[in-house]
């Protein structure tokens, strides 16, 4: 049972609380993206399962068993940390081999796993310098490599590829989920990049000052975000909010408005909520020149290049909502029409910013949501 | 300020007095005030001289260092304080004037000073190897041995205490086996004059004609006693000094052989029944004790300074002076006429029978044994070694001294 | 960091022995200073002063001008510990700072002094002193002290343990080198600074070998010269006179550490670097 | 490394402000230090008082009766005697006990530091003089309390190798305080993170202090090292003039004490500085094997 | 003239070569994104022009002088450190404002700079801690804050960003530019996350290796690769790059085969390539279940979540290639078609590996490839 489990833990620092009140379980073996603005507590919440910071009050179980007084080695874990934290006087054969060699673990053995993961993240050619003579992505491999020599029963990264480019990373990435997928380790992954985030997490847990928002899978959390904090904080851009008025089944845009399906009519209507606050994806708002039916009219205010796409930032009924296109020629001042995908908006409760929930026909509608799993 | 104006460049003063300095050894413990009181007085009563007395720590030796770093820089103090070990070593490397000659020279009226003071034997004390006279005897200290009654009664000895060093061994191992107190410390400083008042009293000569001989058959016999006492015996405690004072005052030593310089300390401290007596005899002879302390001796270099200095001298060696100093320190006076005087230390002796002991053997005293020329020094430090060797059972007593006096003739050569 | 609570407990028994042994003779010297001489002969084992008695202090405050005695030795202390620290200080970031011709010989030379022995530079200074006349001068004291190798050494030794990117970061901002001592380097190396300005303090404060070759007149003594007058060899040490001076002797640099003293903390000079 | 060649580089064309900042030491110590050495060096091929007029020239007499003196060997070894008892008592143990309350311990740390450091304040020379008494083997108190339970005190101060071993203690006891409080700082310096990163990996605390705290902290650890060894070779000096001027038949004393004895007690100047100029080689050859090996192996920043 | 210009400048470690040849011009007043793998020698880059590093050989101007010996602090740069380089007994504000108070700026004007760096960054309630007492991403953007209240002429980021979550990424790089357009110091920025670049770039210039790849607008190189390193390196999932031959205006791949438009078949010919690699991102590659014309048969391997579409990596004659699909269900082993866009390929010489350049048609049918602003 390689569980975690937190029962209202808090954490502060004097009289600043960062953790207030988790109360959550990590499945054994599963990979936990965790998630949440800078500051919001995510490596707190990680050095506490690794047993470096105090637990203010309330219980960690690791293994069942509260281990709020387990010295961090006795814990066996792994740990990526934010900033490294490599030995500076050991070169990188050393930083890396160093926990094993501790442990006794045989050299040919280490020598398998040293090699192993120099390779896995191109390490080859700097065994033998300094952490001050690395490049700041290379620092960061060897902490990685570092954590994954170990294979412990928990594995917890700090944004373990931050400073990676993204060919290195997405390999980084794949390699990982490789390993978890033969060892099964449960993983604690903090990432700020939410493509890292979709694509290693079975689930997300995403966070928000100190208390958690939302945990479910990456679908989930993508496409029916419990409330408003998340709708907005994953994706990019994020997932347009207004505050809008629900009339008899339509939603009302200042003087516009489009009609709702029937499901999401019913769903309003069971919620009994009064003000409420419609969002909506970027890449779920098509934008024409042309009117439609149910389109919502605003100006163009600025294009923004987004990679492989561009965002296109719409001015509507003083709202600044983003709709996504292929194309950049949007001139500003344009008058654009707004077509929401029906299926793929989200309705909150104004008050709670909770979401309203989502109707039971979506989910027939998508099949199951299985997990598609990565592997090559 | 005021402060840079004492230095010792500075020869007089504002009101053109002659400001000369007196170095002295005399500690807080040791007639440290009184040295001041007397500066005081002095200077209050002095039209012409003013003086700065400046405490040496370290005693002679001490004050020896400061007077070399002194005279390396080409300077020196008008008076100084010279122990009677350094006599020898200070006469060959100072610069000095010998007090007779300043007198002959500014101060006729006090041609007979000394002669009619001092005694001559107290005289001959701070005279040179030839006679010169280079000093003059200040502080007389003999060596006594101090008594707890109290432990004496207790093992059943004689409360007057022993004679005889051959008693003094007795009376050890009779305390230590009644007692299991230690019978006598025999004072350890870093010089040998406690030896040498052992060794000579037993007729032995630690130099004679220029060279050690301290290895006589006589000499042999008195380092024994001490030795025995220690090793065999374990009835003397192989203690540093002060440790072995304190083990006095304390009750776990029955008998201290020190100087009289530590009278008062023992006094006023010990709470027992304690006394002083007479440095033993041997057996049959008359004890030979070598005088401790120091002579005053004229180092300044200018006619006015040495003049000024022999001022202050005439002055430390009046008799109301002589019995302050007495007083202070505990030293025997150098001056004769001292001990008897009304405006002397009358009523001090009868106070403090205690000194009486020293006073009454001072026509036994000789002078401190000082190597001669410039390995003196290095000699002497011979004899504190072999003073650890024996003591320590590394060698036995004859051939220890044996080899030191050898080596100490080879060094004299 | 969680640290299994059997594993301390052995330590804090060693600690408070430790403690004790250490402690033990400061404990019997500040009794001592309140004994009576015979007391202190007598009753060893009374560690705590059955009559306490204040004559000692009082011996010392009548018999010698104390207060100056004290200032004496203050200004002393404080102006080599000031210049030290500072002469160290701009060596030591020369040293680890510049590249300049003859930088290793030189240091390896200003190093080599600490093994001196001051035998050696005894008399020659006192000449020197003498020459320029501050004999007898707490200036005369002061001077040749105002520059220490082993202070040099503790500085560099610390300095060189800053990551270099936070000086990096100063050169961008075009710092002068005033401001990068001041502003960087200074409060970086703060508990060496500290520590060692410290321990400068309370050796000058307690020197003794020195100032007794140059202070000739009360007014000008140190208090370790004025203890001195409290030893002697032949008139006995009047031990309990020497403890009260001991004890006053230690109160100022104890009161300086305690004001210093949460300043020898690690500075943590990592935490600004990833 | 490299940012700091740059620097000093560009600092290169500033190299009269390395000079101007060394001034002030430079000029103190070439007064005080360089001049009463180079001296030194001359006086040791004469045979001199200090006082008398006349320096007889003996070329390398001086030193040859240094080194066919028994004596000397003896004070030689006595001089690493007390430097090796110094280097366990003032560098290892307050290495361990800066390493111990710093990263060990969660409680009384501040009654730690400050209580170790106590003694510090004392002089050594009254230090010396306090140790007299309470370690009067006849009538201290330590021989007292010895006494209940049937032991009896060594006299100390007079046997061979006791003598030493009680000198160093009351070097030690002086500054232990320091070393500690230095060392202490080092080792507080360095980033909690590591030493995670060691505790995660379940890295036992002998381990984490050799292979972590040791070399991270070697900066400052050398530094102690260096002067625990002056300190084994100057600071004795006072307890051993104090307590035993060398004795028992130069059983306590080392190369300073009989350095100063030679000069200030028996005033062989020639001799003493012939002794000064063999300790200082000595030493000298020491730190220069040290910068050139040890060096090396110490992690600097930069 | 804040520009900056390279002269075949080299940097090595010893027998290390870190820089090797740069020889560019960064324009006054541009944003200049430097991209490359990690440890290719962007912070050496970063560092020489800042003159924390000294330059091994060539020259580099700045403001048409040479500045190699140049120290630093005469040469206007801000920079935000890779490892941010914080003062650590410096509080939030003292860390921000010290440079400030050191140039002897005006209290009003630091106070004013201050407040928006940190309104800017969302570090308002942090101004009194000191670095130990900050979160990663916290510590990362007072380092940002204390290089943009510089206001210097040459700024230059390191990877300023890395650490953020993307929402505050977003608003951050916004901002940056928003700063920039007012005063257009020329900026040089480093960054790991492509559409930073994207966003944030005028030009890019791609390195690898310590050389020079491609240095072009954001458009340009991400349409018009100079070369396979470029075109693989920049997009996510990389583009897809395949030998093959051709063969009478036809690319073969094994087997298969498809016709080149006319324009590339003249472009081919011109160009007397023999071997040559075919290239296409994977949006560019439409994945069906049916075949159609000028499709290329494969079988789908896996499939992987990009966050907000997927991956589909499909076996094509034994190279792995991926199609961007909207949808999940492609089940492992089913043979699909796949149909590169015939407008979107690139074409590479297989010995140099670069771009065998593209048909001058390409450009008019774009129109110009003008910059689209970003401004609110
Ligand atoms: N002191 C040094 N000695 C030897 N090689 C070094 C030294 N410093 C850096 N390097 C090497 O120089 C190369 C370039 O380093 P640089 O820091 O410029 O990389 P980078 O492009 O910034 O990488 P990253 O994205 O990982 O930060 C790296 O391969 C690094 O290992
Ligand atoms: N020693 C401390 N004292 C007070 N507050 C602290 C201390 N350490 C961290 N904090 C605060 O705790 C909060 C949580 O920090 P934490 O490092 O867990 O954030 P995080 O989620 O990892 O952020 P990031 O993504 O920026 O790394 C932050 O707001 C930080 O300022
Ligand atoms: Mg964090
Ligand atoms: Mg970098």
């Amino acid at each position: 049972m390689k569980e975690i489990r937190f029962e209202n833990v808090w954490k502060s620092y004097g009289k600043t609380e960062v953790v207030k009140g988790l109360n959550f379980t990590i499945k054994e073996g599963e990979r936990l993206i965790l998630l949440g603005p800078s500051g919001c507590g995510k490596s707190t919440t990680l050095r506490m399962i690794a047993g470096l910071e105090e637990i203010t009050s309330g219980e960690l179980y690791m293994n069942d068993r509260v281990v709020n007084d387990v010295p961090s080695g006795k814990r066996d874990v792994a740990m990526v940390f934010q900033n490294y934290a490599l030995y500076p006087h050991m070169n990188v054969v050393d930083n890396i081999t160093y926990g094993l060699r501790v442990q006794k673990v045989p050299r040919s053995e280490t020598r398998n796993r040293l090699d192993a993961a120099l390779k896995m993240l191109k390490l080859e050619g700097y065994e033998n310098r300094l952490p001050k003579d690395l490049s700041g992505g290379q620092r960061q491999r060897v902490a990685l490599a570092r954590a994954v020599v170990k294979k412990s029963n928990y594995f917890l990264l700090d944004e373990p590829l931050s400073n990676l480019d993204a060919q290195l990373r997405v390999s980084a990435r794949k390699e990982l989920v490789k390993i978890h997928e033969l060892y099964r380790q449960t993983i604690v992954y903090v990432t700020h990049d939410q493509i890292e985030a979709m694509t290693v997490g079975e689930r997300i847990a995403l966070m928000n000052e100190g208390k958690l928002q939302m945990l479910d899978t990456p679908e989930n959390v993508y496409h029916r975000p419990a409330n408003i904090f998340t709708a907005k904080f994953i994706g990019s851009p994020p997932t347009n909010v207004v505050e809008v008025t629900y009339l008899d089944g339509k939603i009302m845009f200042g003087n516009q408005s489009f009609q709702l399906l029937p499901m999401w009519v019913k769903q309003v209507e069971q919620s009994k909520t009064s003000r409420i606050a419609f969002g909506i994806r970027p890449e779920h708002l098509e934008i024409n020149k042309t009117a439609d039916k149910n389109t919502l009219k605003g100006t163009v205010k600025y294009v923004e290049n987004q990679g492989n796409s561009y965002g296109v930032y719409v001015d509507l009924q003083g709202n600044e909502v983003i709709a996504l296109s292929e194309s950049k020629y949007w001139p500003k001042g344009e008058t654009v029409y707004l077509k929401p995908f029906m299926n793929h908006i989200h309705l909150f409760n104004c008050e709670t910013t909770n979401s309203i929930g989502y109707p039971a026909e979506l989910d027939q509608e998508e099949t199951t949501l299985e997990r598609v799993l990565i592997h090559e | 300020g005021k402060k840079e104006e004492t230095t010792a460049n500075k020869t007089s003063n504002e009101g053109g007095k002659t400001v000369i300095e007196y170095w002295h050894v005399n500690a807080e413990t040791q007639g440290g005030k009184t040295v001041d009181e007397l500066v005081k007085e002095f200077n209050a009563q002095s039209e012409t001289t003013e003086v700065i007395a400046k405490f040496n720590p370290d005693m002679y030796k001490g004050l020896m260092q400061n007077l070399q770093a002194e005279a390396a820089a080409g300077k020196a103090p008008a008076i100084v304080q010279v122990g009677w070990s350094f006599l020898n070593y200070f006469a060959n490397n100072f610069e000095y004037s010998s007090p007779q000659a300043i007198i002959d020279q500014y101060f006729p009226e006090d041609k007979t000073f000394l002669e009619d003071y001092f005694l001559s034997n107290v005289l001959a004390l701070a005279q040179g190897p030839d006679g010169e006279q280079i000093g003059i005897p200040y502080s007389l200290s003999t060596p006594v041995l101090y008594i707890n009654r109290d432990l004496l009664k207790e093992a059943g000895l004689d409360e007057n205490g022993p004679k005889t060093w051959e008693e003094v061994k007795e009376f050890s191992k009779t305390i230590k086996e009644q007692t299991g107190k230690f019978g006598v410390y025999i004072q350890q400083p870093a010089d040998n004059w406690a030896t040498q008042a052992l060794l000579e009293s037993n007729g032995a000569k630690m130099i004679t004609d220029g060279k050690a001989t301290f290895a006589s058959e006589e000499g042999i016999k008195a380092y024994q006693l001490w030795a025995d006492m220690v090793l065999e015996d374990q009835s003397a405690p192989n203690l540093p000094w002060d440790q072995g004072i304190q083990s006095f005052i304390d009750g776990n030593v029955a008998m201290l052989y020190t100087t009289i310089a530590q009278r008062s300390n023992v006094q006023s401290n010990s709470q027992f029944d304690v006394a002083a007596i007479k440095s033993p005899a041997w057996e049959g002879k008359s004890p030979k004790l070598p005088a401790g302390g120091a002579m005053l001796a004229i180092t300044a270099k200018d006619e006015e300074q040495r003049k000024a200095g022999w001022e202050f001298m005439k002055f430390l060696y009046s008799v109301e002076s002589v019995a302050k100093w007495t007083e202070g320190t505990g030293y025997v006076p150098p001056r004769k006429d001292v001990a008897e005087a009304e405006n002397g230390l009358k009523d001090f002796l009868a106070e403090n029978e205690m000194m009486n002991a020293a006073i009454e053997q001072m026509d036994g005293v000789v002078p401190w044994t000082s190597f001669p020329g410039d390995a003196g020094l290095q000699a002497e430090q011979l004899l504190l070694d072999v003073r650890d060797q024996i003591l320590g059972g590394s060698i036995s007593v004859e051939e220890g001294l044996k080899a030191t006096e050898q080596q100490i003739n080879e060094l004299l050569q | 960091m969680k640290i299994n609570r059997f594993v301390s407990i052995p330590w804090h028994l060693i600690f408070i022995a430790t403690i004790f042994i250490l402690i033990f003779p400061i404990i019997f010297a500040v009794g001592s200073s309140f004994k009576s001489l015979q007391d202190a002969y007598n009753n060893v084992l009374n560690i705590i002063p059955i009559q306490p008695t204040l004559e000692n202090y009082q011996i010392f405050f009548n018999s010698l001008p104390a207060i100056q005695i004290t200032v004496n030795t203050f200004i002393i202390a404080a102006v080599v510990t000031i210049f030290k620290v500072i002469t160290s200080f701009l060596a030591a970031y020369a040293f680890v700072y510049f590249q300049f011709r003859g930088k290793t010989v030189l240091y390896f030379l200003l190093i080599s002094t600490i093994f001196i022995p001051f035998t050696v530079t005894m008399i020659p200074n006192y000449l020197i002193i003498s020459k320029i006349g501050l004999t007898d001068s707490i200036w005369g004291v002061i001077l040749p002290q105002l520059a220490d190798a082993l202070g040099i050494f503790l500085m560099r030794q610390s300095m060189k343990t800053i990551p270099i990117s936070l000086i990096e970061v100063a050169q961008l901002d075009n710092l002068s080198h005033v401001q990068i001592m001041r502003d960087i380097v200074l409060p970086l190396i703060k508990p060496a600074v500290t520590s060692t300005g410290i321990w400068f303090f309370i050796s000058s404060w307690n020197e003794y070998v020195w100032p007794v070759l140059i202070l000739k007149t009360t007014d000008n003594f140190t208090l370790p010269l004025a203890l001195q007058m409290y030893i002697s060899s032949e008139g006995g040490t009047n031990f309990t006179v020497a403890m009260a001076v001991s004890v006053i002797t230690m109160i100022i640099p104890l009161a300086l550490y305690l004001a210093f003293q949460r300043y020898i903390v690690g500075t943590f000079t990592s935490s600004g670097i990833k | 490394m490299s940012a700091l060649t740059t620097g000093v580089k560009r600092f290169n064309r500033e190299n009269w402000k390395a000079y101007f900042l060394l001034f002030p030491s430079l000029l103190i110590f070439a007064f005080f230090m360089f001049w009463p050495f180079i001296y030194t060096i001359y006086l040791s091929f004469f045979d001199w008082n200090m006082i008398s007029p006349t320096k007889e020239f003996v070329g390398l007499q001086n030193y040859i009766d240094i080194l066919t003196d028994p004596k000397s060997y003896k004070i030689f070894g006595n001089t690493f005697i007390y430097i090796a008892i110094l280097l366990v008592l003032n560098c290892v143990v307050p290495y361990v006990f800066a390493f111990v309350i710093d990263m060990v311990l969660k409680r009384f740390k501040g009654f730690y530091k400050g209580a170790l450091f106590m003694p510090a304040f004392i002089s050594l020379v009254v230090g010396s003089i306090l140790f007299t008494w309470i370690l009067n083997p006849v009538s201290g108190p330590v021989a007292i309390i010895l006494g209940w339970f049937g032991l009896e005190m060594p006299i100390w101060s007079k046997m061979d190798g006791w003598v030493i071993f009680v000198l160093s203690l009351i070097t030690s006891w002086k500054v232990f305080g320091y070393n500690f409080i230095v060392l202490y700082a080092s080792i507080n310096g360095i980033s909690r993170e590591l030493i995670e990163a060691a505790r995660l990996d379940q890295v036992p605390l002998w381990r984490i202090f050799f292979q972590i705290v040791l070399p991270m902290s070697s900066a400052t650890g050398i530094y102690v090292f260096i002067i625990t060894i002056v300190q084994g070779l100057q600071y004795v000096f006072t307890p051993i003039k104090v307590i035993t001027q060398g004795g028992p038949n130069y059983a306590s004393s080392n190369a300073i004490y009989h350095a100063y004895h030679e000069a200030f007690v028996l005033y062989r100047t020639g001799h003493s500085a012939a002794l000064s100029i063999l300790t200082m080689v000595i030493f000298l050859v020491l730190l220069f094997i040290e910068i050139k090996f040890v060096e090396r192996g110490i992690y600097y920043e930069n």
